[in-house]
């Protein structure tokens, strides 16, 4: 299976009570752009929605936004909700403003990661960064019978 | 719920409605209307707002007023006492889930700022602190203070804190609505909003004076001005009808100075047409410039010269009133020093303005031909959907997509119309959805795209609208290819 | 010393000069002209000067310029590239001590910079540094860059840095003298820059093109537009005499946007009125406009928009450079850090304002009729004392009166000439001493002044100008009576 | 002798190779309005020229401004010059930018006090409280039959 054909399709929405809607429009522009099958879902997304989109969509990533401060009160046990629903493997992202004040990247990523998000993003990330990390992610996270890279390794040495 | 109309509640409506909302949370039990107009009554006048924002209006002055909001009280009056000194007129802004009438999490929110030791929601939790807490807060001020916030139902809030003694309320049934939620449905936000607006007209009719002002830069992306003015039009209107008599309609900076000067002198031009259309006579409209509401660049120099255009082109329009951004913007709720400095900045350069020439082109004449031409076509097409009833009007203007908010969350907005700048930075219609624009306006618009297209060899598409839209923070101010 | 005029010096005599001229300092021993040709020759395009204006001008680019120099070659190389990254062309910038060839003392400020571990001068001594020190500063670098100082006699500066590989130099006999120099006679330093005028034209004879660019805002401090525009004419002829071709003239930002934009665009019309009149067609005219130079707020986002305010203006009038300042300017030298930030600043509201339309007004159009008005007079007169020679014509001007630079050290300027800011902060005359003016000129510039003057409801007197001095550091452009 | 009659006669210029003229001229103008005697000497003023004035001019007080960064090389020593010429006990006042870039001002300040200036100044120094200060510095260095503060307490308690 090449590269090309593969999809990786994500759910994207912003948590909470956060009803920014300008990032997320972009982002549905950019990543769509960029390959990426978005299913947004919009501003003020629960936790609950983000799972359940995640599962009947059977999406590879579940991509966070939070812009309006409450993101460590809207995100916590967010992975442990995944695990409960059978998405303990989920590629999780998170990004935004997420705290209250310009406070030092390095300590917001930490606790983020710590609540089990596997990238934190500030809001200048460069987004085509993200679009080659969440195919890394998707694909190294991808049962074995999809084409998970060491899989796809012994393929490309065959040809 | 019955079908919307324009037209003023009745004292029993009102009465049974308060009955209903004071109870929606426990501090709502100790709001009562006579003890609210004594607190007001008894405000010095260097702490009411309609006095600063007339006396300004008179003497031709512009006032800046900063945005802040912490979870706990006294830590909300530091910020707020901290800022004051940079500032003429205070804010209070409230938090999500304030605005979101989640008070439970609100409330959650408190118990955990106050464990942690710093603020963990983004604003003030107005309602839970409620009458007297706000009193305490208002009582250690020394300027007038404003709630500031982005609630569809704002009864409950807006009688706590009228109670308390702030003297101006920011929002409206529509600029609270598209911009800030997601389900509720239009009739039923403007709905609450004459609840918020009749309120004030009880003050009003007690002698008490509260400025109501609409919010005006709505989504604060790429808002073609006609629309965000339709809106602050329509408010006004609704709540002149409440009996609100002072009125503060505003504008969020475009970007292009001709166009926004142009926005600015013919908002305040269009209101007065229509409220005094209307057989509005007895009221005081002033005006507030919003500093860039987009995306900021995250360095904070850049950040400053961001919020320097703003500062330059608000006075330069003479803005009554500007809010002022922060070099923080990018990262969030800022410091109180990063507050302060764009207070400062901003101060600065509307003092060095405030005694130059009038600005005055041909470039500007023609925006604000065209700006009227737009908010007359659209005002035509609310009050014809709404038979003359302008509350009926823009319920139907919305569902049609006649009215249509650019960049907003709310299923109530089509979502159909799609700006983009043209080749000198103005903000032009790539897509006028269902809005009805006069044949030349949209060849006028059309022409524009054009020249820009041609420019930079490339059709217009939505990726020259999301180039905009994360232009300013990539520090230019048209999405150009690279 | 025989009478100056303005006339191509001999190669004779400028080869004997130059003997002596390499002499005053042993670092002069190993100036070389055919090896500083080959420096010159092999410079790639990235770093000379003339190239980058020249492509910023065809492109209607604004290239952003730092100040900046400390003692040491090597701090001086990590500043410069430090600053690099956010500037299209750099500067050095040249201790005072050098400034008044006062080598020794440099000497003495490097040894105790050194010893210090931090710059104790306040530039870059680069005759003390000698060619090789200046060309290791240089090749260390990836921009081109420029000598800017205050040398009434730079003849061993220019010598040396040309040498090294400087490609574009500042100054004029009038410019760095006036304000910079107290017992210089004028005629002496109008000799001095001949010579280096001649170096440069030799230079040019030779295929390699240095930028020339006399000093703009003189004193700096309410310098009415016509004053400066004079001195930038005049240094330019004095310059295209002795072979120049390639010249940036200057302006200092005066504060009130009118007459900043006026000032601008009427600068380049009048240079090529007199440099054409004067027989001259194949030369090559930019401008620079300098942020402004008078006191700045100390604290750091007032000082951020008084640079954003010189910033928007600049790229208004499309000036080919600015000379950028920094938030640390109330206290003198910056930190690496203060200057990186007013060029990011400067660099986000050129950005913004570079696609917007075209300024243009009535008040514009009057300035630059008042502004062209004043130079002709001026320029007539200066022309009829010389008989026609414009150096001596100078020279007489200043010992008259009928040129006059407003707050200047020097001895050579008459200082009755004083200006004031009128109502709107245009920088007008309050006694135009013996300068001579039309009448209707002056009477305009009464009318001006009567008219602020019944504003404030004082009389003018000095008071008021002392006021305007302090004004901009205090928050305002005008300085008003509490 | 009463406040008013009293002389307050002092020596103001710019030190060094420093061309700096226009805050030398609001100095002038302003401490000339505030009943102050300014004997100016402009711009570029040797350590020299400033005592040799202050002797021939029987001042209370040398103002050395520094503007340019170099005040630290050109203000060595300048007490002891002036304790050499007999002026030990001279009002010494120094202001502007003294250093080369933003330094802490106490810094600064307790540098050039320790070379003897009487007060140090930043430029953004309040000029009417320099006129009080200079009032009252020149006061208290008067000699006694001049009506030192102490003589004038005298006087006063008579009346």
């Amino acid at each position: 299976m090449d590269e090309a054909a593969r999809s990786y399709k994500i759910v994207l929405g912003v948590i909470g009570a956060d009803c920014h809607a300008v990032g997320n429009r972009i982002l549905t522009a950019v990543l769509t752009r960029g390959g990426i099958e978005v299913v947004n879902l919009g501003v003020m997304v629960s936790q609950e929605e983000f799972i359940e989109a995640a599962i009947a969509e059977d999406a590879g990533a579940i991509l966070v936004s939070s812009i309006y401060g409450h993101g460590e009160l809207d995100c916590q046990n967010f992975r442990a909700r995944c695990e409960e629903r059978g998405l303990g493997d989920i590629v999780l992202y998170v990004g935004g403003n997420l705290v209250i004040g310009k406070q030092d990247f390095a300590t917001v990523e930490a606790r983020f990661r710590e609540m089990g998000f596997d990238r934190v993003f500030p809001p200048s990330v460069d987004l085509e960064q993200v679009i080659g990390l969440l195919r890394a992610d998707i694909d190294a996270r991808r049962p074995m019978a999809l084409g998970h890279n060491s899989g796809r390794f012994v393929v490309e040495a065959r040809a | 719920m019955t079908e919307i109309e324009n037209r003023m509640l009745s004292d029993a409506t009102f009465q049974a409605e308060r009955a209903e909302v004071l109870k929606t949370w426990p501090s709502g039990g100790t709001v009562d209307f006579d003890a609210a107009v004594a607190v007001q009554a008894a405000l010095p006048p260097e702490k009411r707002f309609a006095l600063a924002l007339a006396e300004a209006d008179a003497e031709g002055r512009t006032l800046l007023q900063p945005r802040a909001g912490v979870a706990l009280i006294r830590e909300h009056e530091a910020l707020l006492n901290g800022l004051s000194p940079y500032c003429d007129v205070l804010p209070t802004t409230i938090d999500a889930y304030t605005r979101h009438n989640r008070y439970a999490e609100a409330q959650e929110g408190i118990d955990r700022s106050r464990a942690a030791g710093t603020s963990l929601l983004n604003g003030f939790p107005a309602v839970n602190h409620g009458v007297d807490g706000c009193r305490r807060l208002v009582d250690a001020l020394s300027k007038p203070v404003q709630v500031r916030h982005g609630t569809p139902d704002a009864r409950l809030l807006a009688e706590i804190t009228l109670a308390a003694g702030f003297s101006s309320f920011e929002g409206g049934g529509i600029s609270y609505n598209i911009p800030y939620a997601k389900h509720v449905p239009l009739e039923r936000s403007i709905r609450h909003w004459q609840y918020c607006d009749r309120l004030v007209g009880r003050f009003e009719e007690a002698g008490i004076r509260i400025n109501r002002e609409p919010f005006g830069p709505l989504t604060g992306t790429l808002v073609p001005p006609f629309v965000s003015h339709v809106v602050a039009i329509v408010e006004g209107l609704l709540a002149l009808e409440q009996g609100v008599r002072c009125l503060t309609l505003g504008y969020g900076q475009a970007g292009n100075l001709a166009q926004d000067i142009a926005a600015l002198r013919s908002l305040r031009r269009l209101a007065n047409h229509y409220f005094l259309n209307a057989g509005f006579t007895d009221y005081k409209l002033t005006t507030v410039f919003h500093q860039w509401m987009g995306g900021f660049p995250e360095d904070e120099a850049q950040a400053t010269a961001v919020i320097c255009l703003g500062a330059l082109v608000a006075r330069q329009a003479r803005a009554t009133k500007i809010i002022v951004k922060t070099p923080h913007e990018a990262a969030g709720v800022p410091t109180l020093e990063a507050n302060q400095a764009g207070l400062k900045a901003t101060r600065q350069m509307v003092n060095m303005i405030s005694d130059q020439n009038r600005v005055d082109s041909p470039d500007i004449q023609t925006e604000i031909d065209v700006i009227e031409a737009e908010v007359h076509a659209v005002m035509r097409e609310i009050l014809r959907l709404g038979r003359g009833d302008v509350a009926r009007g823009i319920v139907q203007a919305f569902a049609s997509g006649v009215m249509d908010v650019p960049f907003a969350p709310a299923r109530a907005n089509l979502g159909k119309l799609t700006p983009v700048r043209d080749n000198f930075g103005a903000i032009r219609l790539f897509d006028a959805g269902h809005v009805p624009l006069p044949d030349d306006v949209l060849a006028f618009h059309r022409d524009k795209i054009a020249e820009r297209a041609r420019a930079e060899r490339r059709e217009p598409s939505f990726n020259m609208v999301v180039d905009d839209v994360r232009a300013i923070s990539a520090s230019k101010l048209v999405g150009r290819p690279a």
